[in-house]
């Protein structure tokens, strides 16, 4: 009975992630489309190709990227290709799509990965104690960081770090250099401050959360019990609290992935010149290189998509209140 | 000789909330006796948990505050000892079961574990021994095939079978105290016998004291060797089974009988008390019963109620006992609420 | 540096350009070592496949590693690269005989020929299926069609041009630039754009051999382009250069981060904002070179239809440009660092000349108060009571004109505002308008006859206008010292990038001239480019502002450098000193 | 009869309140046809948002408020127990004053003056290099901050006061409009998901879902790469990509009142479908559409000034994002062109954010002590 639902709920989920997918697929297909420059238009803004005939020179361009055929042909190619990891080629790049995220990807997971721990420590930490600590000055000093945290746009808190710590104190000027080893301790220096500026609104968020969640357990009975059965408090908040606490935690990291942090990442590596792929994708855009821009995008939803699957058959598995029906 | 095992003097225990004080336990004196159970009955919120919950001082601060009294536990202050001691006296020496299964016992782990978790921390049990010794305290509270359940997580139990689960954690390290806060409220009728009977068989079995704190005076007849009524934070009256139920003193307690369902007596409709709980915010002067109180008298509402030995073991707090019988100087109940 | 040098190509960043001072020459021997580091903040190259590329950055990527027939130093002399000996033009000026190095080998071992070349350019760049974007260069008129010159191997390392018509300048403009592909690869992509496009050994320029100092080593997009030392490279075998393990080029993404990072010492080499170079000259361990460029801003009138009308007099545009201060562009935007333009040729051409040249905007020519008697002379003003002048339309109604430049290049929009300011001194209210390059050239710089099913295009005519209305553009051309006849695309009636509709038959006639037999003769060309000179800063179909000077930081250590306008024509030769 | 009959008809729409809404949008509707018919500027696109969020600010907001003085008393007593929201209320107050007035008091944002460029705010003082026309040499200048400019001036001498007047003007503007398409697409997805339900549901849920999926900046982005940055598109684009929690939302609080006896009820009584939806479905549901309205504001905010700050900003205005964008290329010679317009961003948000948390839990019947 319980193994039959839970296998059901995970056939389910997985017919959802596989509808979504293609309604993710078909709306980058006609964001390629519509947008109004082709990779011909692309060439053509280079004036001094704008001498040549432009028919001519619209027809070869179009060629090059097997943009003459008609349009459901195309969209059944987009799709064949996607799925066979063909991710098409970079109009501005000179390369497969695919090997150009290939090679940018791992400068943004470490980002991210950084960030997410430093943030997820971090505010948990703050969240659990200011909720143990709760109607204390520590927890409002708390509660008005979280705010704060939560309301500075980290773009500009990142211009901040610039101007404090490059610009007139000048202690972290290096730049990130993918010639060193990615956790070389260069790298993770020039990772300071854009680890800060993408971990500082998440850590409020995870601290407001952390703080809620805990609030919530605190309350609960079995708190009382634990403390009867006479656990230290570190115990009673460090095992039943917070194994209660953590799940829905972990879940908002999870789900938070697609806006803030990928919004977030994107800025910081335009800030701080992380060649990540939100960088890639920047510098795309405004080569007018849709491809790219579009498959990575692509990828930012496959990898909400994915992470959200995963959190929720995971879940399944942690928490044995659920029941899957 | 003191043969009580466990003394509450004149415990104060405020809550302060948003919309002002609310004084749940107002001057309470109570004693448990070696071997005893001591029922603790009294409407919902007129301080009975509060009164338990001080004990261990597992009160929720803030809003919760103990002002004042002393809960001697074995000549031991409990109100004043390090927090560090109050640990090793939960659990080991006085245990605790609560009103609700359902969200006393932590979702996430087995009930195996949480058995055996005040083995671990008192008897200083490795896991392999704990376990074990969880598994034998669930066949002995009644559950069933403990070999495979103890696994399982608290969901897949019945209510009652938490209840049980609560029970062997709480003996788990043969505590000399159990506090069972209204242990049976949330179970059904058939579930709250089999409940019952095992504390019926704990006190045989074991000797053990136990403070059973409930409202419904059905099950206090079972079960209890001596009662204490409890109103408004305040002690109402105290006296042995028999006494209360026989000889009543209080009007509050003699509503409270009427209430109770009387086959025997053919009654066709149960009387209720009338009127409400008092706000414990801003409770009535002099006698906080007065406002609903039956034989309600002018000075009710003047003065503080006086304490009345009745008899050795029966007290009685209320001023239609003004001319006191004298009390025979026995130690222990006797200080004054003032 | 960037050894091929982009004719024309319109752009906001500036490349280098010419010298005034001499570091002392270094007693230290050169010895190869070290990472050079160039730092930039703007974007990346497209494509190491040279013939595609549609961007400067991608040809200088390429020029690393592959190097062209020839190339200039600071005093515009000629310096043979893959040329064996100088370029040979017959007397008529109709045959060029060029002549390859005998020690030039591509990857794999085989020769580089004559016939590389005579494939590059017959089966490649003039082929329709790649498209090259710079053909023109290799095209002359004849019969009013436009055909290809033709080429011919003689020999395993001499082949021969022959055109119908004479240009003086065609071996500056297009010869010299040239670079071959190997023929051997490339036939195997012959006709198929797309495995063109894609070949690997082209894209990762995996077949240079020793034609370039460095090698290629590593492309990270958007973050770095490494090339490596060039053991083999043919003009290193008698000193031993380049000197450089390696040669960087990092993006930075903002000036500011390039700023710090030169300052840390994290780069060795980049350009420097004005505002920063008195704080670089005076550190210690950085040299600043100020040297000229060949590029020049300017302000486009619109003398087509969708224009103010006023912009087709010549009259109203002198006012203007009067009004508008060259000083004050130089002095506030430059900082100090610039030339007042008042023609398309730069001072340290041999071309320059300021005889009979007007300098609207500057000095005397510098006159609100007249450029408001001559508008009003036009017809756009009105007296007032008190003797002043009024600007306004024909109807009576205030002007209020648009201008239209790119956002993101502080640069553009500091000349915008400027000349926003200057003409609302008398009287004439400027929109500034922002509009992204792709759009820019879409909207306001292709047009089109209305009604017509012609393809938009950059100059269709008369009669064509752009889909938007448009008064001014703030716009950086870029002019080839030595050969600026290329200017004819944007100031004969006909010329491709005349897209703001300005006609002058006698222009149109000198243009024609400079590129036929009579301008073989230099004092011939030089009278005709004097000429051209003052008749297009007389007409001022554009406001020439400024020609700027370009700042660039090393540290110190950097030695070899030749300071001038071709800052880094031997840059094969810098190396290290050792501390 | 007549008046019998209007009520008839009104009672279709769910009360006069959303006839009158109703009509008014389809004339809205009408009259931007028309203008795109016509290819004739009958008003600037912005017109357009402000009739609409001013209908749906007097139908759904004003008006109710006003007829339920009892409700908003009590909502508002909650509200002000949290000091912090009424201090981001009054903030937020000072800020649409400062917007409306504002431009009116300060120099016009646009004008540039190269001789007063970088000029420093009052207090302040920084060395800058200067072009010395007398003798020809780069020289470095002392520069005071003037009280003619108490904010300072950019690189190109603008008046910062103005700009970040100008700047709150437009963050308010994207704010409130952005949000209220946002909204009012997402509750309008909502409830029709969980009141048609089926294969319907199942399809908006769906599309829900893949919109959701996709990362929220980054399509932002492209879409307004794509179809060029004006504000009027980026309110639109943002409403029609930020919509997404609330349909969940709304369409989750709908189907738990679907249940509900009252809805029962009327059903029994055969009120037709709309009149559910409007009449009993949506004010039940408008005070979680309150909050999260509030909580939706400064993320959007924010996005805008993203937006403008990677450089897809709308040229033609000047936002606190454009500001931040030319003070980070001017970051070490002029600090204060990035400090201010984030300083004014963050308290904008930091605000919002206030008062939504207080709004949220005065509407929460959670936090009922």
């Amino acid at each position: 009975m319980k193994k039959a639902g839970l296998r059901g709920y995970i056939i389910k989920r997985l017919i959802y992630a596989a509808i979504i997918t293609w309604g993710v697929v078909t709306i980058t297909f006609v964001l390629l489309r519509v947008g109004p420059m082709s990779p011909a238009d692309k060439y053509l803004s280079n004036m001094s190709a704008r001498t040549q005939d432009p028919a001519q020179v619209v027809a070869a361009i179009e060629a090059r990227y097997g943009l003459d055929k008609p349009i459901y042909e195309q969209y059944f190619d987009y799709v064949v290709n996607l799925a066979r990891g063909d991710w098409g080629w970079s109009f501005s790049n000179s390369l497969p799509v695919v090997t150009l995220i290939r090679r940018h990807w791992v400068y943004s997971f470490q980002l991210i990965l950084l960030s997410m721990l430093f943030s997820a420590t971090l505010g948990i930490l703050i969240g659990v104690f200011s909720a143990v600590k709760r109607y204390t000055r520590t927890d409002y000093l708390a509660t008005l960081f979280s705010f704060i945290g939560i309301s500075i746009p980290n773009f500009w808190l990142g211009i901040m770090l610039i101007l404090i710590f490059s610009v007139q104190l000048g202690w972290f000027k290096s730049y990130y250099d993918t010639g060193l080893p990615m956790f070389s301790l260069a790298n993770l220096k020039a990772l300071v401050l854009p680890v800060i500026t993408l971990g500082t609104g998440m850590m409020a968020g995870y601290t407001r959360y952390a703080r809620s969640a805990t609030l919530d357990n605190l309350k609960q009975d079995f708190v009382r019990t634990a403390r009867a059965k006479g656990l230290p408090e570190r115990v009673v908040i460090g095992k039943h609290v917070l194994r209660n606490a953590i799940l829905p935690i972990i879940t908002i990291i999870m789900f938070d992935l697609s806006g803030i942090v990928f919004g977030g990442a994107y800025l910081t590596e335009i800030i701080f010149g992380i060649p990540g792929l939100g960088r890639v994708s920047f510098n795309a855009l405004f080569a007018s290189d849709y491809p790219v821009v579009v498959t990575i995008t692509l990828i930012g939803a496959m990898v909400v998509l994915l992470t959200n699957l995963a959190t929720d058959i995971v879940y399944t598995r942690l928490d044995p209140r659920i029941r899957y029906d | 000789m003191n043969h009580n095992l466990l003394e509450v003097k004149n415990l104060k225990t405020y809550f302060f909330t948003r919309n002002g004080v609310v004084q749940a336990v107002d001057g309470v004196n109570l004693a448990l006796r070696k071997g005893e159970n001591l029922c603790l009955v009294g409407e919902s919120g007129c301080g009975k948990t509060a009164t338990a919950l001080s004990i261990l001082r597992l009160i929720d601060s803030p809003p919760g505050k103990i002002l004042g009294g002393e809960i001697l536990f074995h000549d031991e202050d409990l109100l004043r000892c390090p927090e560090e001691r109050l640990r090793q006296i939960r659990g080991r020496e006085i245990a605790m079961i609560f009103q609700d299964p359902q969200s006393s016992l932590n979702p996430v782990f087995t009930v195996g574990d949480q058995i055996a978790e005040p083995l671990k921390l008192h008897l200083k049990l490795n896991s392999k021994e704990a376990l074990e010794r969880a598994r034998e305290l669930m066949e002995q509270v009644g559950i069933p095939q403990a070999d495979e359940r103890m696994k399982d997580y608290p969901h897949q139990f019945s209510g009652g079978m938490k209840q049980r689960v609560m029970i062997a954690a709480a003996l788990s390290c043969d505590p000399e105290i159990l506090i069972a806060d209204e242990p049976t409220t949330a179970l059904d009728t058939t579930i709250k016998a089999q409940i019952l009977d095992i504390f019926h068989d704990l006190k045989q079995a074991r000797n053990m004291s136990i403070l059973f704190i409930t409202h419904d005076m059905g099950t206090v007849a079972g079960i209890a060797d001596r009662i204490v009524v409890m109103y408004g934070g305040k002690i109402a009256e105290v006296g042995t089974t028999f006494d209360i139920f026989d000889q009543p003193a209080h009007p509050y307690t003699q509503g409270l009988l009427t209430c109770l369902p009387n086959i025997s007596a053919q009654q066709q409709r149960l009387t209720p008390i009338p009127g409400t709980i008092p706000s414990l915010i801003d409770p009535p002067s002099g006698c906080i019963f007065h406002p609903r109180c039956p034989k309600r008298m002018p000075i009710c509402d003047q003065e503080d109620p006086p304490e009345v030995f009745i008899s050795d073991e029966h007290r009685v707090v209320c001023q239609l006992y003004k001319q006191p019988v004298t009390s025979p100087g026995k130690t222990g109940d006797t200080h004054s609420a003032q | 540096m960037k050894g091929l040098v982009i004719l024309l190509l319109m752009t906001l960043v500036f490349t280098a350009g010419c010298g005034n001072e001499t570091p002392a020459p270094s007693q230290q021997p050169a010895e190869a070592g070290g990472i050079f580091i160039e730092g930039v903040s703007g974007g990346d190259a497209e494509t190491l496949n040279w013939i595609l590329a549609s961007d400067g950055s991608s040809l200088s990527y390429a020029s690393y590693t592959i190097g062209s027939l020839a190339t200039y130093d600071n005093d515009w002399n000629v310096v043979l690269r893959h040329l064996a000996k100088p370029v040979e033009a017959s007397g008529d000026g109709l045959t060029y005989t060029i002549t390859i190095r005998d020690d030039l080998k591509w990857s794999d071992g085989t020769r580089v020929t004559a016939e590389d070349y005579v494939y590059t350019l017959k089966n490649l760049m003039f082929s329709d299926w790649l498209n090259y974007p710079y053909q023109t260069d290799w095209q002359e008129m004849v019969d009013g069609e436009t055909i290809f010159v033709e080429v011919e191997a003689v020999d395993q390392t001499t082949f021969v041009i022959t055109r119908q018509t004479v240009d003086p300048e065609f071996a500056d403009n297009a010869i010299y630039n040239l670079t071959p592909y190997p023929k051997h690869i490339a036939v195997k992509y012959e006709g198929d754009v797309k495995a063109f496009t894609q070949a690997e050994e082209f894209n990762n320029l995996s077949y240079t051999g020793n034609l370039g100092p460095y090698r290629f080593k590593e492309w990270i997009r958007n973050d770095k382009y490494v090339v490596e030392r060039n053991p083999d490279y043919y003009l290193g075998q008698e000193d031993d250069s380049p000197y450089f393990e390696q040669y960087v080029t990092k993006m930075l993404g903002t000036t500011a981060t390039v700023h710090a990072a030169l300052e840390a010492g994290d780069i060795t080499y980049s350009g420097i904002d004005p505002e920063k170079v008195a704080k670089f000259t005076e550190l210690e361990g950085i040299n600043v070179y100020t040297v000229p460029t060949s590029a020049y801003d300017l302000v486009i009138y619109n003398m087509r239809n969708n224009g103010w009308d006023g912009l087709k007099q010549k009259e109203v545009r002198q006012a203007l440009s009067m009004s508008i201060d060259k000083q004050a562009v130089i002095n506030s935007i430059r900082l100090g660092f610039g030339d007042p333009a008042f023609s398309f040729i730069p001072k340290p051409s041999p071309w320059y000349t300021e005889e009979g040249v007007p300098k609207f905007g500057y000095g005397p020519l510098h006159d609100k108060k007249k450029a408001k008697e001559m508008l009003y002379a036009a017809g756009y003003g009105a007296r007032q009571p008190d003797g002043s002048i009024a600007v306004q339309d024909k109807d009576g109604k205030p002007l209020k004109l648009t201008l239209v430049t790119t956002p993101g290049s502080r640069l553009a929009e500091d000349l915008a505002f400027l000349v926003k300011q200057e003409l609302a001194d008398i009287g004439i209210e400027v929109e500034v308008k922002l509009v992204p390059w792709p759009t820019l050239l879409r909207k306001h710089v292709m047009n089109k006859v209305p009604g017509s099913d012609q393809e938009p295009r950059n100059n269709n005519g008369p009669e064509a206008v752009s889909e938007e209305p448009w008064d001014f553009i703030v716009m950086v051309f870029n002019t080839h010292p030595i050969a600026p006849s290329g200017s004819r695309v944007f100031f004969s009636t006909e010329g491709g990038l005349n897209f703001w509709g300005y006609s002058n038959p006698r222009v149109d006639e000198l243009f024609v001239n400079i590129r036929s037999k009579e301008a073989l003769d230099i004092e011939a060309r030089k009278s005709m480019y004097a000429e051209l000179s003052q008749l297009i800063a007389e007409d001022q179909p554009v406001d020439f502002l400024s020609f700027p000077r370009g700042n660039h930081g090393f540290q110190a250590n950097v030695e070899g450098i030749d300071v001038g306008m071709r800052l880094s024509w031997n840059y094969h030769k810098w190396y290290f000193s050792k501390p | 009869m007549t008046e019998k009959k209007s009520g008839q008809i009104s009672d279709r729409f769910g009360g006069r309140r959303n006839l009158v809404f109703f009509s008014g949008l389809l004339a809205l509707v009408a009259v931007i046809l028309l203008d795109i018919y016509l290819e004739a500027q009958i008003l600037e696109p912005m017109g357009y948002f402000y009739i609409f969020f001013a209908l749906v600010a007097t139908c759904y907001a004003l008006y109710p408020l006003y007829v339920n003085r009892r409700l908003t008393r009590y909502y508002w007593e909650r509200t002000r127990r949290h000091r912090l929201s009424v201090l981001g209320l009054a903030f937020i107050i000072f800020l649409i004053a400062v917007a409306l007035i504002g431009p009116l008091l300060t120099p016009d944002p646009t004008k540039v003056n190269f001789d007063k460029k970088n000029t420093p705010p009052v207090g302040f003082t920084i060395q800058q290099s200067v072009f010395d026309t007398k003798t020809d040499q780069l020289v470095s200048r002392e520069t005071p901050g003037t009280w003619q400019h108490p904010l300072g001036t950019d690189e190109k001498g603008r008046d910062m006061l103005a700009m970040l007047v100008s700047g709150a003007r437009v963050s308010l503007q994207v704010g409130l409009l952005a949000t209220l398409m946002a909204i009012f697409i997402g509750a309008l997805m909502g409830v029709m998901s969980a009141y048609l339900g089926g294969w319907w549901d199942n399809a908006l849920m769906r599309f829900t879902d893949v919109m959701m999926t996709f990362p929220f900046f980054l399509l932002l982005v492209f879409i307004i790469f794509i179809f060029g940055p004006s504000l009027a598109f980026i309110i639109l684009a943002i409403g029609l990509t930020g919509w997404t929690g609330t349909a969940r939302l709304v369409r989750s609080e709908t189907l738990s009142l679907r249940t509900r006896e009252f809805v029962m009820a009327s059903k029994s009584l055969g009120a037709s479908g709309a009149r559910i939806i409007f009449r009993h479905l949506m004010p039940n549901v408008i005070s979680s559409i309150i909050v999260i309205a509030t909580l939706s504001i400064p993320g959007i905010i924010l996005a805008e000034a993203a937006l403008s700050f990677i450089g897809l900003g709308d040229p033609t205005v000047t936002s606190w994002g454009v500001v931040l964008n030319a003070g980070q290329r001017s970051l070490d010679t002029a600090w204060w062109v990035a400090v201010e317009p984030g300083i004014m961003l963050f308290l904008t948000v930091l605000a919002f954010n206030f008062l939504g948390d207080g709004i949220r839990d005065a509407f929460d019947p959670r936090s009922q002590q």
